[in-house]
């Protein structure tokens, strides 16, 4: 088979396939797929090196309007495939794509042991807190009370906090992403395929149709200084319109200070450390919850632990070297073989 | 009674008054702790070594240590041994080595008339007799007046000959099992050398083991011979076979090295994603041990999430296969069908066991035709096989890898417990003497398109992420031909729909025609298919044998046929389909070949087949007008 | 041309100029913004309301808000109404209403000979023809030379009659879909005031809203009388129908209510484990909102958890139910068998769309039918049903929890796409009307035990934890007969597997004998199953009436089969199967019923049977030597 | 169907079933057989009202050992069938029975939904770091490196640690237990069962045939004071053969002292504070590792949040009172409704 190389350099519209992109006018995935793109070309990404590999959702049309491999595939079986994707071929550079109900509710259970296996890979999980694609009913993200499709009285649900569950499962990166900031998104992106392990994004993304302004509090313009803290490792947590709120730890518990006031400084400020192994303050950090607090964005966490797909190649070079065997042959005639001569 | 020295088997030519046997089955029961497995699995390697054909079967209870003395806890092993016409582990037993009233009780209705029965009489007594269940003592209430029964004190020998060795009770227990080896050697005129080798290999770290495992076995040995319990003893001279190099294997291990060589012989990486269950969870663990050939192993968190992995891997360029039992293979369904819509090769192994349900985990059943053959949303067509004896689970996983492959789409290979667990002489195979495996690629990045297909075959190319020029997106929505986009079209769906099932028909033009027994017969065809082979085999030659005419067709292709099997059923004036199952290849071959009558015979009850029972059943089909 | 004022058609019978129909097929079509499916809901409800027979069938692109202008984005609603002879939503429209170029393109190939057909033709420019991939202007490239072309100014007329009301251009355009429906309420003498008194009821609180609608509609409706477009306008006369209350319903809403319905008959709690999947979400919608029945409702993780939440449930002692389509039914399978195991009563419903995998998720098909009689490891049989039309789902529902209580046994549902989204008139049956449902319990405790069966039905009791005296323990492993305990004896799995089977095949003792069209016929037989019944009633009663032997038999009752198919079979001398799909039922005859050859004419794009294409085949097959 | 009432008083023995057990001489599982037939005991439990209901593995044998309602189910799906009896009926006591493989493999989607949604009943898992039933492969808790029949050259999979995971998706009640110590198990269960929510405990338990001494230094009778803390509500974090060491915070992290060393006294130790709403002592607590800290055991966490069975039947009574319908007649008259007369 030929090959064709790229050696031209690409562009963010290089990126888009010729299909035309079929989610309704304003839905916030439009920006995931342009930062996306961005992100590839910051990344210097050749085009058939990144696959995306999708479940079913509005989400997981993603595939279809990028112009590298795609595959989408089943409902909430993203992570699975991508982890036979990533190690048979550790040179792809392996992108699933995912919505709350496809990776928290059907898939709830691939994901946890994704992040606990930790490949090399990472999860754009599109968080509108509904089910888009089949019209309205509510997933395990929607807040508590609401009322949808499938909840005509309101949920009676709790909540998974996706940064939270992640963390429980041992997660090694783990960012959170409004829909509307697509510069940070495009820095996130970047930062989760650099990072040598299984990086977790969650989008904060609006669903015009059937759960709009869910994230509104968070991302509408009045709001989202004053309500957002975005976290940058070795930056100290500053928010706020002015910046000139804060953060710092009170015992077990975080708590909001204005700097300025009662002798508070900048300095005496938490300085963000996504690195560090404890995850006890990320976990605070996750946990955030309007109105006491600001919603925590940016890398919360990002840690090196090991990637299995590395030990698997590991262990494959080690058994290579040490193994008694040297060719199938060999392993089928050692042992207690015997010869029938011809008589 | 004339002397044999355990070595001197290849000179001595003499022994004649031995009774030379065609062949004999030997059943060894007792507790799952007696060592039932191993000292059968002894006699198996020493049976081999000497030339023998075999074919064995273990069968043990579903408990890790099932209760001590109980029926349910009895663990079998049963190996059928001769010079020719061993087709499976025999109907019933010429010997059963029985080591407590419990596995007597198990075993005695299924001996042969006049069967030589050996017990362990320090068994023998009211608890156990309780702990079986037993109202009497079975050695004295007459019930085994028509057998030649040994009573040998097993335990209490095993203690004597180890006594001044210092071992506890536990440790001397434990070497039981060797006493009633050594028995049966000197019963079948077997050489204990490959046995006493064994034990010097596996224990060289221990030598009080390998003394105390040597002296329980010659002590069991110059105990048969001494009392003079048995009237006759029997020699089974070496069966013909084609020269070449032989190992005995089961059929799981069998499995796993068929795709080990497939993967070669494609020139691909393996992937096995697969998650652990009963009677399959052996092909992972042997294919772990085998890091060395680069396989990559996924132990997934479920079967989901196994097969899931593999069509991952397919779709990034691996040999991808995946390996269950029943409950699992219901649950990978759904993703089946997503490797029927992306046209992805796969091979999903099912090792059949009893169900529905759970059922019984631990028993052998052919009972998942039906969902292999249709059980998916959808028109979901698949390539369906099945293995048929556990040295051709290597073939048939090669051939399962070729035709996923080669025509790109799932194979789903059939095995069962029966041969999975049990094991015969593989003539080995060198990579040399297998076929190559061509993976379907694009010529030119010109005339390709992700859905374009080879005219014959409608094979689609493979072309695998990291190709520069010829990305491309897959999915499991509705393709349109060629391009593989997105497609709601009402024509291209019905004309997919019929492509995909043009597809896998056409598996029929690349497989050989069905081979048969008995091109002169016409009264009576045997259909069977998968694993009872070799029992279906030893019944209808003995018919044949017995002037009958009675021919035999055992099928591996299961979806497609091969083109010749309506022109072999048409042949016959009757078929009789026999299966493990409630009659689901019966129902296949209505569907299939609808113009014949087939009259099924079903046995379901966790075991295989017995000769004596086709037997009677085929005569009485003969004889019916 | 008469004047006939909306309200006025009670009274006045004297606009007989319009010419009388026997029926009359409809399409709304446009983009999934123009409001086509609340347009065809309207129109549908004014015709029941005058008395009508009716068949819908709404068509709508997978997308959410599919792209505006395109084929890919054309939504449909598609509405036969009549006075007799309305058994499916109609092959061929008599009238289209198309709200852009896209729309016509869809559906201009489906149309009657002559038909009208109403466009807006403010849409028609070159960008709207280039967003449809239409080279040139269909209403002036002679390609609708046949047809009779309304070309109506409908956006700005829409916009012209809101003038003066202060609304942005968005609400306007929302008001396009009744200027359409107004011409076409006067084309078909239709009276508007039923959709008034909708605006009314629903918009209350907001009056311009309802004053907006009201003015377009009139202004449509005087439109069409004004400009003299039409050569002629319709009525079609109230339908003759039992007396009664009536009312107008879909088929996953009829399902839900007949479930609501059952669980009251049978004196037990409902209990609803799902997880959404198109298209049998609305089931579960419908049911969540009737919460005050005390039904219980759980919206599970998967469909998985769906299904096993309804079997902890049926075990519980409730009326269990889970509903889904083909993907979700594949992961139920695993759980089905447990059911299966542990003879509980469960309802599966399986709304059928088009696969293989993800397929064709908003378009219809009857491919799930192997997967629901053969679909899981292991002799597993079940009870399979099928609704036919969208009211009768009520009473499928209904006979499905009957079946699954009084026989302890999973009983799949099959309904499809094309009726569960359907509507047509159900004759509203109150509980009096409804037999009970009697929950196999024990006589008395002492001769009881788990799994001790009634003689004739081989029903076990459903016992329900929190029964003091009657503890008891169940599984999926193979279970003693009568006892319950766990059994591993090959005897006993033969007799439960047999028992199983034999359990679910007497279930047809229980149902009533299959009723069929055609007494006198004996030429040709067509067999269908399912939703396909009206269409297949449509051909088969024009051949009828055209002098041919033909008759029809259209199956509810997949497994068991009623006990006379034979009987019916036999009388013809030809019989072909109908399905959309590649062949399944027909396989599932041909097992059940060998002796009968079989001809299959199945059709698999996602869309009904048409009946032109119906009768074509039924004649070449009478035809054909 | 006539009913017999149970008036009499019950023993551990009356629980016991008539099928004999089966698990190997020397499994753990014995003792939590014994601890639950004493904790029903405690809890004065008619025997009609305990169910248990159980997957697939060695520890899901158990219902048929009890006298009472069992169900038997299949494999990873018993939280999810409990679910529906829970529903169904909720007079009755639930207890599902699980193993590490059963609840973390396949299961582990159920579970994180189950503790998500927080119904009210219990969930015994019996975490012996192997899958016994399937004789010998490692299970989603298994050590990193350990050899198996899955692993033979050691696996390379991160372990979950259950109660972290548990924390992240919203556990109400967590507890882990030894199978040495049947006194403080029986205790844990009959709190779990007077527990409002779900109620996890995680029983450490004993493989002798696959995973021999997998807890050893936890349970063995020379290391278990050492390196174990039983935990106590509002009790100080004492532990030690002598009693004298104990556990205090240093900013984010906990550490070991010694009492009398360094002037500290049981004073200065952290007081055990099952149920405060904020989790991070808590997921700090389940974190603890050998051989700087000791294993935690007991009740580590316990809070009210709200159960989902019991608002299910709040919306549904609630319904009951405001909808407008009466009946089902009247729903089916209702609306668009049309009368033809006889004619
Ligand atoms: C096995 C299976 N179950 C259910 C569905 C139906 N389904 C498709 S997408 C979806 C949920 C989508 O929600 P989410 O993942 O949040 O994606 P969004 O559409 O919101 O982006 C569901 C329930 C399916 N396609 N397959
Ligand atoms: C669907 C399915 N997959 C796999 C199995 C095989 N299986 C039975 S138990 C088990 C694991 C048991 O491990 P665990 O839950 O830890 O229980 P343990 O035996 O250790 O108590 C497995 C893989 C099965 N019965 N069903
Ligand atoms: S339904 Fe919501 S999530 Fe889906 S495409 Fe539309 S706006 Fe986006
Ligand atoms: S295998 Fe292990 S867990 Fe299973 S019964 Fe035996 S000791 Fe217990
Ligand atoms: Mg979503
Ligand atoms: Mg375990």
């Amino acid at each position: 088979m030929e090959e064709i190389t790229t050696n031209c350099v690409l562009t963010a519209k290089d990126f888009a396939s010729d299909q035309p992109v079929r989610w309704c006018p304003g839905c916030g995935d439009y920006a995931i797929l342009k930062s996306m793109q961005k992100a590839l070309v910051e990344l210097q990404m050749p085009k058939e090196r990144p696959v995306f590999i999708s479940g079913i959702g509005c989400s997981s049309r993603f595939p279809y309007y990028m112009s590298s491999y795609g595959f989408h595939t089943i409902h909430g079986r993203a992570a699975a495939i991508a982890t036979g994707v990533r190690l048979a071929n550790p040179d792809l550079s392996v992108w699933i794509i995912s919505g709350d109900g496809d990776s928290l509710a059907i898939g709830g259970n691939h994901l946890i042991h994704a992040i606990r296996r930790n490949l090399n890979m990472n999860l754009i999980l599109f968080n509108n807190e509904i089910y888009g694609l089949t019209k309205g009913q509510y997933s395990p993200t929607t807040q508590r009370g609401k009322v949808t499709k499938s909840s005509p009285h309101g949920t009676i649900e709790n909540p998974f906090l996706l940064g939270e569950l992640a963390l429980g499962a041992g997660s090694s990166f783990y960012a959170r992403v409004p829909d509307t900031n697509q510069k940070l998104m495009t820095g996130v992106f970047v930062e989760a395929e650099k990072h040598k392990g299984f990086s977790l994004v969650e989008i904060l993304q609006n669903c015009v149709i059937f759960n709009d302004n869910a994230h509104e509090e968070i991302t509408g313009k009045e709001n989202k200084d004053d309500n957002q803290v975005v976290l940058e490792h070795g930056k100290p947590m500053i928010f706020g319109k002015e910046r000139n709120k804060g953060l710092v730890l009170d015992c077990l518990q975080l708590k909001v200070v204005t700097i300025g006031e009662n002798g508070v400084t900048e300095d005496d400020l938490l300085v963000h450390d996504a690195e560090t192994e404890n995850p006890a303050l990320h976990q605070m950090l996750v946990r955030m919850q309007l109105p006491h607090f600001p919603i925590a964005t940016g890398i919360i966490r990002k840690v090196q632990t090991p990637a299995y797909d590395e030990a698997l190649r590991e262990q494959i070079s080690l058994e290579k070297e040490r193994s008694k065997f040297t060719s199938l042959n060999h392993l089928f005639l050692s042992g207690n073989v015997f010869e029938i001569k011809s008589s | 009674m004339l002397l044999k020295s355990p070595a001197g088997r290849e000179n001595e030519k003499a022994y004649m008054s031995a009774k030379e046997l065609k062949g004999a089955v030997i059943k060894f029961a007792g507790d799952s702790g007696d060592g039932m497995q191993l000292a059968g699995s002894l006699f198996t390697s020493t049976t081999a070594f000497i030339g023998n054909q075999i074919a064995t079967f273990p069968d043990f209870p579903s408990e890790i240590r099932a209760p001590t003395g109980t029926v349910a806890g009895v663990s079998g092993f049963q190996i059928h041994f001769g010079s020719t016409g061993v087709h499976s582990p025999g109907d019933t037993p010429d010997v059963l080595v029985a080591m407590n009233p419990a596995a007597l009780k198990a075993n005695m209705g299924d001996l042969k008339p006049a069967a030589t029965i050996i017990v362990d009489i320090d068994t023998f007594d009211r608890k156990n007799f309780d702990k079986a269940g037993l109202e009497a003592d079975p050695l004295t209430d007459g019930s085994l007046d028509d057998f030649q029964v040994i009573k040998a004190p097993v335990t209490s020998m095993t203690k004597t000959s180890l006594a001044d060795m210092g071992l506890s009770n536990k440790e001397m227990m434990q070497c039981k099992n060797m006493f009633v080896l050594g028995m049966v050697y000197w019963l079948f005129s077997e050489p204990m050398e490959p046995t006493i080798q064994f034990f010097e290999r596996k224990f060289k770290v221990n030598p009080v083991v390998v003394e105390a495992n040597k002296k329980v076995l010659l002590a069991g040995y110059n105990f048969a011979e001494t009392v003079e319990a048995f009237t006759s003893s029997f020699t089974v001279p070496p069966a013909k076979k084609a020269p070449g190099m032989y190992r005995n294997i089961t059929g799981n291990q069998a499995t796993a090295w068929g795709f080990l060589a497939a993967a070669q012989k494609a020139g691909r990486g393996l992937f096995l994603g697969s998650y652990p269950i009963t009677p399959a969870t052996d092909i992972l663990q042997e294919l772990a041990r085998h890091k060395w050939t680069g396989i990559k192993i996924f132990q997934a968190e479920d079967e989901i999430a196994g097969i899931c992995s593999a069509i991952g891997a397919s779709f990034a360029g691996d040999l991808a296969i995946t390996t269950t039992s029943g409950p699992g293979m219901a649950l990978k369904t759904e993703a089946i069908g997503l490797a029927v819509m992306t046209e992805l090769p796969l091979v999903v192994v099912d090792v059949q066991r009893g169900g529905p349900s759970t059922g019984l985990p631990t028993k052998t059943e052919q009972a998942d035709l039906m969902q292999a053959v249709y059980g998916r949303n959808g028109e979901s067509p698949v390539v369906v096989l099945a293995a048929s004896t556990p040295a051709d689970c290597f073939d048939w996983a090669f051939e399962a890898s070729r035709i996923a492959i080669e025509h790109m789409t799932p194979v789903i290979l059939l095995s069962e417990n029966y041969i999975a667990n049990g094991s015969e002489q593989w003539k080995i195979q060198t990579l040399e003497e297998l076929p190559e495996i061509h993976p379907p690629l694009p010529v030119s990045r010109e005339e390709w398109s992700p859905y374009k297909r080879q005219a014959e075959t409608l094979v689609r190319t493979w072309v695998t992420p990291g190709t520069a020029g010829f990305e491309h997106r897959i999915g499991g929505l509705e393709k349109e031909d060629g391009s593989g986009n997105v497609s709601y079209t009402p024509a291209n769906h019905h004309h997919m729909v019929k492509t995909r099932a043009d597809k896998v028909a056409k598996v029929a033009d690349d497989i050989p025609l069905q081979r048969y027994l008995g091109k002169d017969a016409n009264k009576l065809l045997v259909v069977g298919w998968g694993g009872q082979f070799g029992i279906l085999v030893a019944a209808v030659k003995e018919m044949q044998e017995e002037g009958q005419s009675v021919g035999l067709v055992n099928f591996n292709y299961i979806h497609p046929l091969p083109k010749n099997t309506e022109e072999i059923f048409g042949k016959f004036e009757k078929i009789v389909v026999c299966e493990l199952n409630n009659g689901q290849f019966v129902k296949h071959l209505r569907a299939q070949l609808p113009q014949f009558s087939y009259e099924p015979f079903n046995k379901i009850a966790g075991q295989p087949f017995r000769v004596a029972e086709l037997k009677r059943k085929f005569y009485e089909i003969i004889e019916r007008k």
